[in-house]
């Protein structure tokens, strides 16, 4: 924890220290900052009355019943709101969601009406005297059928002319299909008629939720002259945005102000709450609070469940000479940032395989379901579970060993990827080869006895990152020396302000502990596209070296113009001291950063796609009991290439939680549902890992790199090792009994089905 | 609605209060609208995940599963006692040096459940800290770094006392 | 949760008196856990609430005869039994049971009685109090009565007591030669409510069962003894040839439903497959499990 | 007795819990049905519709539920089947229900349980209506 001076007076290095999170004591000891639990005077607290079916015209909504109950402030409907924003519909991708329902219900649990009370008991009573009627209409729930276009979710699309390439998409009728994204690289179908063997599988992901222990919070507070939001947000910069469109106010006009958050992973991305918590303290003119329960959680956001058909060429060699991908996304009712997953992933989605022809087809489809959004991967983890399955499956059909079979057809650096994009600065290799080192991959391998079967399998994986995107940064040198930093990225658990910090620290010469960071306020903090895509580190991580740089060189200015030795370490306290005769002024340095992009053409090719390559993959042994199905992880081994990390203990834990989190999506979660109702909407049936689920052996490396263009060496980590994971458990397993999954997650009941159709010996479906 | 409010009386974090409590509210929000303490919040509102967790005469229990009335007569302590004179507690340290915690919203229960755990067993071995633990619930899953904690806080403890 | 009254008796007597057997809106709350959950889901508003805290501590309490029966007051907290040395030495299986029953916070709320009158069939207890052959001494307005826990627990939340009567005590006889052993089989994480809960308690002779108890739960809408699958057992050997027999005996017995954690047709394989690892466990002197 | 059986106001009498029932027209019907099981209270919303009707033995029902104040929905189908067994009316009542939503797994194997008793209930019910002088008085 403490830095030493060096005798020249410099304190030394900043990057590459496992410095503790500046914000730890505030966590340990309770007192950190989170909106769930913020109050405002004069508060009123919002309780959502939701749809119970999946599709259906709204026939009448009667309130009577709540507006009776005693303490009931007011009740509101869209008719309301309505009247206070003529054009309540937001979203990142498309303006499609409707801050309260609007005629139709799209989906089982979306808003139709609010509470407001002061005490929430109240509000939550009277919530369920509301009684609505709908006129049921025929529903979809499942991606490929909406691809058919025979049940419609929404009769018109409205992009929202955020993104240049959906906008040919406004107002397109009779379909599902919110975007469709296109690669063609090569001839796949002329390389499929010479491939010596081809191969084709289809995979399915199921629906998951991020839930963060903090459910989703907001509180706004709405006056004439302008409006102050509390957000659990990931990107404050786009909900101030999107507020300012909704309520046709200039930018400056709305505040938002962002604590800690108790978890986001992607959900808490984009807007979420903001919007009717915005206009319901418009219409009661009172602050109003919306807090989620859990439950609630379930009728926010989820991942993407998808659908996944592969299919490649094989030559006499082994060598992949084509790939075919088609994948079908489940976006739910309300586009939020599916049409950005669809088409990010889709560059990536034939693997990190060197295949000269390429063609990929992704779809986001709108189904009647919960709204599905980014959660850590942006996709990737499911293309990742598709693509790595594929190929074990390929291995061990051409008898082939598996870690192989990759190496031959991997993609080496300066080769390029499916998109054009050259390959630069991404470790595939290494990590691939650490993965097999620690596995001890060549050595003999106890495969078990008895009903307890062994086996062992591994994954690798590459991501693009979503570009472009934009950071600001400020650095405020004060004239005690002492400095802040204001920059919009928010520290949701990854320790994105102990980082940031340490870049300061770095350039400043100062400790990082000393820099303090500001807390998220869109009044003083600037803008930044959004904390996801494990973007911050590389994105803001410039901007906020791009601002201390700044300021260092206005130091150095002021030490020449104060007549200081060049060279010189008179303390920063001591130039503001002579400059102005007191303690005072400020020394501000401002940093922006945005990487070159260039979009891809029509066949889906860009010469440069992502400002970095992300790269990992996992490795695990296994054991099966063969008479229940059941799988226990032995050992669980993430490796990564971050380039040079800025806080190794940080990123180590990163790589752990993350590789965690995506063990609880390939083994056991998963959000039943059952004509469009979610079934297990709580925590006692939706499970997620505990202490009794983590492997007995874990094992995180990251590789020994340098990403050339990032700050200090440095690139993201916060999704990498989710990317592996449930390939190479259902790898395993294959190797452990020889049957094959295709479908998260992989329950015992799966394996135990799958076990028992291979012995000719299937079981019955009740 | 029914429910008429009941004056209780109890030792909250070593001080003697009383509480106008209704018989449906929760620990939880007693702590927080009337004692402004939000160390305990509720997240699944099922006790299972453990960050409602107090501790009420000395033992853990859910405030999100706990009648508030109930309280009455009880000796109460929330996270926020541990570090009241500015210090933090050994449990306290340990997290931070392990690094326990990434978005700290569980932390709070973690840290108690981890006071009463060495309490009642000063030495305990891994299987007896997840076992005790695995009540639990961490998001962010930091595990492996929580019972490193666990760990170094009952070291620390054991030179603290002999040494 | 919606507001309602409390009242707090200072007796039992004075609580059964102010139960009413005609308004379920009117219930008795012990550690309260259970109840809880069924009041924040919106599925129990009650009217009033008759707590047993004020006396709470003239149930509470766990005490061994000679002859080694429990008897456990019925408003002992579950840790209670975790850490009891009587338990510990005439019932070890409750012990083990207890580390993943629940969790630690639950366990310090929950009462042994409370458990029993909420009768939700995913409970980890009442398999095993069958298969210890347990019984409850119960309190009414017509005084006092026993029954067995297997006959106690009539269907999904659903109890033989009548609606003002009280759990007292929990009676667990003397093991004698019996071993027990539980086994929890989850299908979600680790910690899920389980989707099949196996008790057998049992006891040889000159190398042949001479008696045991199989309790089945979480799969069927209440803890329940599989009978057949017991006299299948007595008087063999528990080879794996009569390992088989009863465990298709107990397979065909159990009314197994299906639910979020696993469809019908699989939890009877689990069934299958557990019996014979739960009696096998058993046979093997002290049945660590 | 099929025609008594028809006649909606007097086949809602013999099922326990229903109450408010409205007829829309000769097929529709909205009514509230309260469940009890054990000390838990379900309440739902219910539109029923009699999906056919085949004279003289079958009648069939699809009742769809919303609880009220959670969100959820209960779907179930009755079947009643009027089976002649030498001169002597057999009555059959199935019902097959599912409960989704929040109360989903708290509630689905107890509606299970519930439905088996309510079969038996609408019989008992039935029987004790005809045996007090059929539907004219029962209802």
């Amino acid at each position: 924890m403490t830095t030493t001076t060096a005798p020249d007076g410099r304190v030394g290095h900043q990057v590459g220290r496992s410095l503790h999170r500046l914000e730890a004591r505030e966590k340990v000891s309770g007192r950190a900052e989170y909106t769930h639990l913020m109050a405002l005077p004069g508060m009123l607290h919002a309780k959502i009355f939701r749809s119970t079916v999946a599709h259906g015209h709204i026939k009448s909504i009667d309130v009577s019943g709540a507006r009776e109950v005693p303490g009931v402030y007011a009740v509101y409907t869209s008719e309301d709101v309505l009247k206070v924003i003529p054009d309540p519909y937001y979203g990142p991708a498309f303006h499609d969601q409707p801050i309260l329902a609007v005629g139709k219900v799209h989906y089982v649990g979306e808003p139709v009406a609010v509470v407001l009370a002061a005490d929430p008991h109240v509000a939550e009573y009277a919530a369920a005297q509301i009684v609505a009627e709908y006129e049921e209409l025929p529903a979809v729930f499942d991606e490929v059928e909406a691809a058919q276009n025979t049940t419609l979710v929404h009769e018109e699309l409205r992009p929202a002319g955020t993104f240049a390439d959906l906008k040919h998409l406004k107002g397109r009728r009779g379909t599902n299909i919110a975007l469709d994204f296109r690669l063609r690289r090569g001839d796949v179908d002329k390389a499929f008629a010479s491939a010596a063997q081809v191969f084709e599988h289809t995979f399915r992901t199921q629906k998951v939720l991020h839930l963060a222990l903090e459910p989703y919070a907001s509180i706004a507070d709405f006056r004439d002259d302008g409006v102050t939001i509390y957000s659990a947000a990931q990107g404050p910069s786009f909900v101030r945005t999107e507020i300012a469109r909704l309520l046709g106010w200039p930018e400056n006009r709305v505040r938002i102000k962002v604590p800690y958050l108790g978890g986001g992973y992607g959900g808490k991305l984009y807007i979420k709450m903001e919007a009717l918590a915005t206009a319901m303290s418009m219409l009661a003119r009172r602050p109003v609070k919306i807090a989620l329960t859990m439950e609630e959680q379930f009728y926010t956001i989820t991942k993407h469940p998808a659908t996944l058909c592969i299919k490649s060429g094989i030559d006499k060699e082994g060598r992949i000479t084509a790939r075919k991908c088609e994948v079908w996304w489940n976006g739910g009712a309300y586009a939020d940032i599916g049409p950005r997953v669809t088409q990010k992933s889709g560059f990536t989605a034939s693997g990190p395989y060197d295949i000269d022809n390429v063609a990929i087809d992704s779809y986001a489809l709108y189904t009647n379901l919960t709204p599905a959004g980014a959660l850590r991967g942006f996709g990737i983890p499911q293309l990742v579970w598709a693509y790595e399955s594929h190929t074990d499956m390929i291995a061990r059909a051409l008898k082939r060993d598996p870690l192989e079979f990759r190496k031959q057809n991997l993609l080496r650096e300066g080769r390029p990827q499916a998109t054009g994009t050259i390959l630069k600065d991404a470790a595939i290799e290494k990590v691939l080869d650490r993965i097999a080192d620690r596995l001890n991959w060549k050595q003999p391998f106890d495969r078990g006895t008895g009903t307890v079967r062994r086996g062992r399998g591994l994954a690798i994986a590459l991501k693009a990152v979503i570009s472009p995107t934009t950071s600001v940064a400020i650095v405020n040198i004060s004239g005690d020396g002492s400095t802040t930093l204001y920059c919009g990225t928010v520290d949701m658990g990854q320790g994105s302000d102990t980082a940031m910090a340490q870049i300061v620290g770095e350039v400043l010469d100062m400790p990082a502990e000393s820099v303090r960071i500001v807390p998220r306020d869109t009044d003083v903090t600037p803008y930044d596209m959004g904390t996801l895509g494990s973007r911050s580190l590389f994105h803001m991580g410039h901007a906020v070296r791009l601002a201390a740089e700044e300021a260092r060189a206005k130091v150095t200015a002021l030490r020449r113009e104060l007549g200081e030795p060049e060279g010189g370490n008179a303390p920063l306290a001591e130039l503001f001291l002579k400059k102005y005769g007191m303690q005072a002024g400020n020394i501000v340095g401002t940093g922006t950063y945005k990487p070159d992009y260039i979009p891809p053409d029509a066949s889906g090719l860009t010469t440069n796609a992502t400002p970095f390559w992300m790269v990992a993959g996992s490795g695990v042994e296994i054991e099966v009991d063969t008479e229940t199905g059941h799988v226990r992880i032995t050992r669980l081994i993430n490796v990564a290439d971050v380039g040079k990390p800025i806080n190794p203990k940080i990123v180590e834990t990163q790589l752990s939680g993350a590789a965690l989190m995506q063990l609880g999506f390939s083994m056991f979660e998963k959000m039943q549902i059952d004509g469009g109702q979610i079934t297990n909407a709580s925590l006692a049936d939706y499970k997620i890992p505990g202490m009794h689920d983590v492997p007995l052996v874990m094992e995180n490396e990251t590789v020994d790199t340098v990403q050339q263009n990032g700050p200090f060496g440095a690139k993201g980590v916060g999704e990498l090792a989710t990317f592996g994971v449930s390939p190479a458990i259902a790898n395993a397993i294959d190797d452990a009994v020889g049957v094959r999954l295709t479908e998260l997650p992989l329950t015992p009941e799966a394996v135990f089905r799958a076990l028992r159709a291979n012995a000719n010996q299937p079981l019955g479906c009740e | 609605m029914s429910g008429a409010a009941k004056t209780i009386n109890l030792t909250l974090n070593g001080r003697s209060v009383s509480a106008e409590v209704k018989p449906h509210h929760n620990v939880v929000e007693m702590l927080q609208t009337q004692f402004g303490l939000f160390g305990a919040r509720e997240s699944c509102g099922q006790g299972l995940c453990g960050c409602c967790t107090v501790l009420v005469d000395g033992q853990p229990v859910s405030g999100c599963l706990s009648l508030a009335v109930f309280l009455d007569g009880s000796d109460v302590v929330t996270i926020e006692h541990l570090s009241e004179r500015g210090q933090l507690d050994p449990v306290q340290r340990a997290f931070v040096e392990c690094g326990a915690f990434q978005c700290g919203y569980c932390t709070p229960g973690f840290v108690l459940m981890t006071k009463a755990l060495l309490r009642q067993n000063p030495d305990p071995d891994d299987e007896q800290i997840r076992d005790y633990l695995a009540g639990n619930l961490c998001r962010c899953a930091a595990y492996p770094e929580i019972v490193n904690a666990v760990r170094m806080a009952a070291r620390e403890a054991k030179a603290g006392s002999t040494g | 949760m919606t507001p309602f009254d409390l009242v707090e008796p200072n007796s039992v007597k004075e609580a059964i008196g102010l139960m009413e057997p005609d308004d379920p809106e009117v219930r008795v709350i012990a550690g309260g856990t259970a109840l809880l959950l069924m009041m924040k889901a919106g599925v129990f508003r009650p009217r009033r609430l008759i707590s047993m805290r004020k006396f709470a501590d003239s149930l509470c309490g766990i005490t061994a005869t000679s002859s080694g029966e429990l008897r456990i007051g019925a408003m002992t907290p579950l840790s209670a039994l975790e850490h009891s040395p009587h338990v510990s030495r005439h019932a070890p299986v409750i012990m083990r049971t207890m580390r993943r029953l629940s969790n630690v916070r639950v366990r310090n709320v929950a009462t042994i009685g409370g458990a029993l009158a909420h009768a939700d069939p995913h409970m980890d207890l009442p398999p095993v109090l069958i298969a210890l052959g347990a019984s409850v001494s119960v309190v009414g307005v017509a005084g006092e009565r026993t029954i067995l826990v297997e006959d106690l627990l009539t269907g999904y939340y659903e109890t033989a007591l009548a609606k003002n009567e009280l759990i007292a005590e929990v009676r667990i006889p003397a093991p004698g030669a019996a071993r027990s052993v539980y086994c929890k089989i989850t299908t979600g994480s680790a910690d899920d409510w389980p989707a099949l809960g196996v008790a057998v308690a049992l006891a040889t002779g000159s190398a042949t069962v001479k008696s045991v108890r199989i309790a089945v739960s979480a799969a069927t809408t209440k803890a329940t003894r599989l009978t057949g699958a017991e006299r299948a057992l007595i008087g063999s050997t528990a080879d794996e040839r009569a390992l088989k027999d009863v465990a298709d005996i107990a397979t065909d017995e159990a009314d197994i439903l299906a639910d979020v954690r696993g469809s019908a047709s699989y939890k009877r394989e689990l069934l299958r497959v557990y019996v014979a690892r739960a009696v096998r466990a058993a046979m093997q002197a002290g049945g660590a499990r | 007795m099929f025609k008594a059986l028809s006649d909606a106001p007097f086949f809602a009498s013999c099922i326990e819990g229903v109450r408010d029932l409205k007829a829309i027209d000769a097929t529709h019907y909205t009514a509230v049905l309260e469940t009890r099981v054990a000390y838990l209270r379900f309440t739902f919303r219910a539109n029923v519709e009699i999906t056919s009707l085949s004279p003289p033995e079958e009648i069939n029902a699809k009742i769809e539920g919303t609880p009220l104040g959670i969100v959820g929905r209960l779907t179930a189908t009755a079947t009643t089947r009027l089976i002649d067994a030498g001169g002597q009316t057999v009555i059959r009542y199935e019902i097959d229900a599912t409960l989704t939503g929040k109360l989903g797994s708290m509630g689905q194997p107890v509606l299970m349980a519930k439905a088996k008793d309510m079969e038996k209930h609408f019989t008992a019910r039935l029987l004790a209506a005809f045996a007090a002088g059929g539907p004219g008085v029962a209802s």
